[in-house]
């Protein structure tokens, strides 16, 4: 039977399920329009039209609402639809006449239309407490506090360029965070509290000590166990040592929050792709709305989008004018912990007399 | 903050309100009909009141013969949420550039219902179908429902990951080469190196078709592909000054930003200096219709980009700055194979293929793969006097210059 | 090169053709007279013939009661060149700014030409006048006579090494402060610290009136003082319109080159957005007669840079972005001192004080010597996640947040 | 008697050596103007006038030599003259009258005049075999042969910014060659050659082995000797472990040699202070005149002097154009040499896709 058992079929043929327009339009697309918030046309050399009409989801879906999709697409795009990389649907139709319609039934269904052009689409995020044993605050529950505050950005373009915001929920950063806009991320701030009961029976000692970037765990024998001890002036929270040994959790209800980042991009238009940068070390979990992340939030888009110039990214803008204005602006405090002290922190340092005063 | 528990999710009640689309609201409809994700939504609320998750490492799980495609999770009150003791996710491989017809997602949608707990992520940030929380027996069920519908797993674990590419030709003007068959070739030429971790660690594809990276695939992607070009720019230049006349101030908006500033605006001519562009794609991005990539086009391959754990954020960087992208992709299909050859002999246990550049040296790194260094591969030559010299002549050797007398 | 050696110097002969002023000839003119000079003249014919150097690691020389000034030299050859066993240099300490009269250098001559090999370099790298090659003996008698008329040993090992300053408000408009006065007030206040070697390593201070840093003192010194201003650029907007006329195009060599884009030219009128201004100097660089620094005037502090061995070259960076200095310069001297109480306890043997400044952190260097963290001082924030936070609430704690119930 | 001692006394007080025109006018200058190659005058907010004219010198100088400056300062200048941070000499005039005759004069004795303004100064060097026991190369050497080729540079304003050039002979970088439009360094390509005999007496061996940043050095005992051995492959030829112990010896005729590298500044001028980048990892010593490594400099200066816009240091320049280009241009080849593998190269691989093609 195991010959007759499919494996190694890898995923469909993605052409299966292209709309006729796209085959036929298919690399001779000649430009875009956008029509307008979360709408816009793609125009053949052919002179055929597409056009696309993207709605905003929380990506965690039920099969009922996938099924929604599913039907809202049979009935305006001859069942052809996409989902994209921030995980928004885009429906694609051919006949703009409908796309109204569609519009209604889907702020019906209760997701706004919007996300392209220069605005804030979809937050990119993670498991966090839904599924994963790593984090350190929720991912979804953030994200939908921060975007009901931003649904507005979603939904029009009223904002200099684009803005990527994206979550994760631990430092392993599923999210990718590491080059966004502004990232918000899961941080722990407490030492692993060593099971000492178990470690050695569930993980191998010298793996545990290795897998240590700062050196801070040593052997150590504890109640006439075999385990380890970690000073907790070396620890810098960074759970690696969790990943391989779950005798170590992190998790900490009175030390997990998060920290924002800002700055980050990815693609090359203007500027290389870049990190994000820390600008808020720590905000405690405060579910089920974090209030005090939205704010924060808010308040970095919100310098953003009345001060860059068109087009410019959030770190474009703060390269323009400064990290201490930048600081100045949103009245975020510069702490110790914003000075980097990992491995190329020197490389951050200001080594020049180029200061405004 | 009275009656949290079993009798109800009033913390969780609190994130249906707002414009947004509330995955809670995704979770309750599952739950109307799932008993396991009822118990989600229950021990959900319990981590909302007690700021913590409830989930343990997972065991190994899968389906037979192939390692990854299916993490395994655990929650660690068993006994107050046995419906859940076991909530294995499913990764399963998305089609290129994750479109889908209606059919399709009912399909999907049909099996799920079947065998887990109704909820999915539409998608995962390597981009797979989340299927999110069945028990251990359903997985080979639903593994085999989905290969009768032309489904596969995704990676997990120390394997390739599913690759994945932008929207690309099929609704971009920009696409350099096809995002969408490359994607899917690979994955398909690579099956068993998807589904059998045999690799160090993970190894991530991601295929932009151009510069504007909308797949992130330059942090986000071992192995990144971002289309390019290598001829001119195509320019309309009666669509040039039509951009101008709809408000756009070319010189401020559009030459101001280029980083090279190779392009010029006089008002009646744009030119540009194709041979100082540097592809940014700015001046494209803001005038779509006057502007097009030129028609010489390929792919500049990165390698190297992956999160900070543990020593630190990596973006990918230049190994080819430019390689034509047809099918059968030979001369691409042979650098991964180099690459994984030299990686899966020499990368320590969890070492990403970046993060072992980086320790042997990207020189060295290079000889290791057969290719030519060359200056597009560094942002500046080196600035420290620490040059490992390979060779030193010894007296005697016959090259040694003449000593006076 | 048939006839070397003690019969001629065929090869340092080459070095005398050309239009740049040779050493060589200086050394033959010293030779007229010395035999240490000749002597020097045939071992370094002897190093062209060889391709080597015949010096040796100095030993502990110098004059009474100081640890430094003196380097001490031993060629390896002593019984070819006994003129030279021992050659040492010393180092004496120039007036700030290298400002002389005719008088005290025929002084220094008359002094060199008595004790020494009549050979000098005017200067040395870090500023003093360096009198290269005398006899163990002759260091006492040279020091003597040197004090007699007013001049004072510099620095070498590891001491405060001699400071040394710009031109400056001497001869130059764009002095933000009196560098020489600094100079030559930190050279006296630390006579000890210059002397006597008691720091983990050589420490160096380099003033420089504005940004254009005429010494190098970002590049070159542990302690790194760059004058630059507060206020606004002055600014005569007629000698603006005189440079344009004088064939200077503006907006493309001026404006454009601002790091900040700041100023801005209409044909008409220079407007500088000063807020923006990063004191790069550029524009005035380019019409000192139309531009000028602002009054309100001062120094930027900037801390640690170094040569590369051996963790690799460094720059100086800020401590303290702006500093009045006025005399007494009690601010920074106050500074200056924490600086070296910590280092002095903290730095390892031959660590610099920009070494150990990394090595700690500069978070934790910067609570160590009193200043407050500020943005200032770095070029953007860190960009991983790994940071110490140094406090976490144990159970109990009173700012405990309420658990539900 | 020690009490009677003079030490501690500093140097003498500039102020004496001051002309009465610059006390007068000492932080009141208004403006400046070069006037001519070489010459320029400070003018002051009184009016009054500063010439100052720059003549080259080798740095090294005999009694004698600076006995002639210092006639021709009484000659032309009241006795009043100074040495500038690179090494020229500078007469400082009132008399504007006066400036050709002194020009005149020193070009008789053989100093060419000029190094103001967009120009070429003097390189700042070392001691090279002149003095040194850590030189890889001599300094004078290399100076005098690249600057007789330079000198045309430094006689005029024809190159489109300041080019600045310096050389140390050794790692240790005395000439801070690290932040020059052009540096040129001397460079051991061989590992330490181990005196067995001596080492033990001469070192202490755990110093010796703490010193090696790379861990090429470990204990070992040789005929009989404790003395340590080296790991040529881990050697990278940085003669840290020479400077604390003379019996690792590091000069070697056959291998040692110049680098040369570009594009490093310390002004704050338009671009922040930046290090110099390798661009010809290796050329042997040639005495008496280094050939190749002056036709090499000479290229580099070409090229920039050639296609550089105005104002333009080494490193904007190369900026600009790109490091592709700039390899192309001067036909230096590009190397794994170049490429960093030191504590931060990471950070020097290229990470985006902005590229010329
Ligand atoms: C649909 C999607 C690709 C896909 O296969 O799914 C896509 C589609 C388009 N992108 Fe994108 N981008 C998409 C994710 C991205 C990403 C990835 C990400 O956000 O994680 C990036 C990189 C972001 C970054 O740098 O951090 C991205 C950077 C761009 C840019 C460059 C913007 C910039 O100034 O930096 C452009 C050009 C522009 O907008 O002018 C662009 C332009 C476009 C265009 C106009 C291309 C075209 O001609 O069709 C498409 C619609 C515009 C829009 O959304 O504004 N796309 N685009 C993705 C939609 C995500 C969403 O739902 O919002
Ligand atoms: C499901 C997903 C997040 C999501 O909600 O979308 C995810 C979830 C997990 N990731 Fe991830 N990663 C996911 C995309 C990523 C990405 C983003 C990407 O692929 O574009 C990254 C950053 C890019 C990268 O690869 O570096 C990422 C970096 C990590 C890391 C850090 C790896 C590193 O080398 O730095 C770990 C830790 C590990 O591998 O031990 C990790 C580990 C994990 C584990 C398996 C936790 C663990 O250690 O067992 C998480 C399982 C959660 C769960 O309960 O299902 N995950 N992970 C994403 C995969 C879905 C999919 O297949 O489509
Ligand atoms: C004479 C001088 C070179 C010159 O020809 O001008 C010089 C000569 C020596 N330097 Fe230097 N250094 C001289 C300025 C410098 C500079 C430049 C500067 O001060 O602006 C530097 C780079 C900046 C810096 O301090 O980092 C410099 C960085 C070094 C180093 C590397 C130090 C480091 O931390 O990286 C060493 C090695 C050491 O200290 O062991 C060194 C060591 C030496 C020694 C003492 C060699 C030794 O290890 O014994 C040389 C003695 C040569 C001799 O025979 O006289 N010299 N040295 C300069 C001092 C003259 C003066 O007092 O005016
Ligand atoms: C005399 C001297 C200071 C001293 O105390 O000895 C001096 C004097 C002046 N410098 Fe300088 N600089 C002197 C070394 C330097 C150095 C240090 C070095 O070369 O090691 C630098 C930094 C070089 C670097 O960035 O690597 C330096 C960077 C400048 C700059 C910035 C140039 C740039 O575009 O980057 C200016 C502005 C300009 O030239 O327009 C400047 C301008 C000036 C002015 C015009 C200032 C003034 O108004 O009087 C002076 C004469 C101009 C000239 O030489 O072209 N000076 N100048 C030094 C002459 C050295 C020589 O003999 O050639
Ligand atoms: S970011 Fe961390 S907590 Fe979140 S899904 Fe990834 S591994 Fe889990
Ligand atoms: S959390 Fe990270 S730093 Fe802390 S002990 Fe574990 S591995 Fe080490
Ligand atoms: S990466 Fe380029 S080709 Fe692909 S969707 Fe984005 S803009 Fe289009
Ligand atoms: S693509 Fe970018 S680099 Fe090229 S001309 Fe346009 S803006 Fe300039
Ligand atoms: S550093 Fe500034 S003040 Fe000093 S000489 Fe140079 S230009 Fe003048
Ligand atoms: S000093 Fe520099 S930053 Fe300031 S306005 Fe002038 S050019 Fe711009
Ligand atoms: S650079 Fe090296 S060889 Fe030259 S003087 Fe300095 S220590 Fe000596
Ligand atoms: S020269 Fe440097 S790298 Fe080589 S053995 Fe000596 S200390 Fe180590």
């Amino acid at each position: 039977m195991a010959t007759e058992r499919k494996t190694d079929i890898g995923p469909p043929n993605y052409e299966k399920f292209l709309p006729p327009v796209i085959k036929d339009n298919y690399g001779k697309w000649q430009y875009h329009e956008i029509l307008k918030p979360g709408v816009m046309v793609h125009v053949g050399e052919s002179g055929d039209k597409l056009f696309t009409v993207r709605a905003a989801s929380p990506r965690l879906l039920s099969t009922d609402t996938i099924r929604k999709f599913a039907d809202l697409a049979k009935k305006y795009c001859d069942g052809y639809l996409r989902f994209t990389s921030r995980n928004n649907v885009e429906f694609l139709l051919t006949d703009d006449s409908k796309i109204d319609a569609l519009i209604a039934d889907l702020k019906e269904m209760g997701h706004p239309v919007g996300g392209i052009g220069n605005a804030i689409s979809n937050i990119v995020h993670t498991q966090g407490w839904v599924h994963c044993h790593s984090a350190a605050t929720d991912a979804s529950g953030v994200v939908k506090a921060v975007m009901d505050d931003l649904t507005g950005h979603f939904e029009s373009r009223d904002v200099p360029g684009k803005l990527r915001i994206a979550l994760a929920c631990c430092l392993n950063m599923c999210g990718a965070v590491h080059c966004s806009d502004i990232a918000i991320l899961g941080i722990h701030r407490r030492p692993p509290k060593t099971d000492h009961a178990s470690l050695n029976k569930l993980c191998e000692i010298p793996n545990v000590i290795a897998s240590c970037p700062t050196a801070a765990i040593r052997p150590a024998t504890v109640d006439g166990n075999p385990s380890i001890e970690i000073d907790d002036d070396l620890c810098m929270f960074c759970a690696n040592c969790f990943t391989v040994c779950p005798s170590l959790p992190m998790a900490d209800p009175l030390n997990d929050g998060v920290s924002i980042w800002v700055g980050g991009k990815v693609s090359n238009a203007r500027t290389e792709p870049t990190f994000s940068k820390l600008a808020i070390p720590f905000i405690p979990n405060n579910p089920p709305r974090w209030p005090e992340v939205v704010e924060a939030v808010r308040n970095l888009v919100d310098v953003w989008a009345n001060n860059a110039r068109k087009y410019e990214r959030m770190g474009e803008f703060i390269e323009r004018i400064g990290w201490p204005r930048f600081f100045e602006m949103t009245g975020i405090e510069f702490q110790k912990e914003h000075i980097d002290d990992f491995k190329h922190a020197g490389l951050t340092y200001k080594r020049s007399a180029q200061l405004r005063h | 903050m009275a009656d949290s528990g079993n009798n109800g999710t009033p913390l969780l009640d609190e994130l249906e309100k707002g414009p947004w689309p509330s995955f809670v609201t995704q979770i309750k409809e599952a739950a109307e009909k799932k008993a396991s994700s009822a118990a989600l939504l229950r021990l959900l609320e319990r981590s909302y009141n007690e700021k913590i998750g409830h989930w343990k490492h997972g065991g190994i799980v899968g389906v037979m013969g192939y390692g990854g495609g299916v993490i395994g999770r655990y929650n660690d009150l068993p006994e107050d949420f046995p419906e859940i003791a076991h909530f294995h996710t499913i990764r399963v491989n998305m089609p290129s550039g994750w479109f889908y017809t209606s059919d399709a997602l009912n399909t999907i949608c049909d099996i799920w219902d079947r065998h887990g707990s109704g909820l999915t992520n539409m998608h995962g940030s390597t981009g797979d179908i989340i299927l999110l929380g069945c028990k251990s027996d359903d997985l080979e069920p639903t593994f085999e429902e989905l290969t009768a519908n032309d489904f596969d797993l995704g990676g997990s674990g120390s394997d390739m990951r599913t690759p994945s590419g932008c929207v690309g030709p099929a609704r971009c003007e920009w696409a350099c080469y096809d995002t969408l068959n490359l994607t899917n070739d690979l994955t398909q030429e690579f099956q068993d190196e998807l589904h059998r971790p045999a690799f160090p660690y993970k190894f991530k594809i991601k295929c932009a078709g151009c510069p504007n990276d909308c797949v992130a695939s330059v942090a986000r992607a071992d192995l990144s592909v971002i289309g390019t070009w290598r001829d001119e720019i195509r320019i309309d230049q009666a669509e040039v000054k039509a951009a101008e006349k709809a408000g756009l101030d070319i010189v401020k908006d559009v030459c101001y930003n280029c980083p090279t500033k190779c392009i010029e605006w006089d008002g009646s001519e744009l030119k540009i200096d194709d041979s100082n562009c540097v592809k940014c794609m700015h001046c494209i991005n803001t005038m779509p219709k006057a502007l097009r990539p030129g028609t010489d086009t390929g792919a500049t391959i990165l390698l190297g980009s992956k999160a900070p754990i543990v020593e630190g954020a990596l973006l990918s960087s230049v190994m080819v700055p430019f390689m034509k992208l047809e099918p059968p992709y030979q001369e691409l299909k042979d650098l991964i194979e180099r690459i994984w050859d030299f990686w899966g002999e020499n990368g320590k246990n969890r070492e990403r293929c970046g993060e072992l550049m980086q320790r042997i040296g990207l020189g060295n790194f290079l000889e290791e793969i057969e290719l030519d260094p060359i200056p597009q591969m560094v942002s500046h030559p080196r600035d420290n006097p620490y040059v490992f010299y390979e060779d030193y002549y010894e007296e005697g050797d016959e090259d040694e210059e003449e000593e006076d007398e």
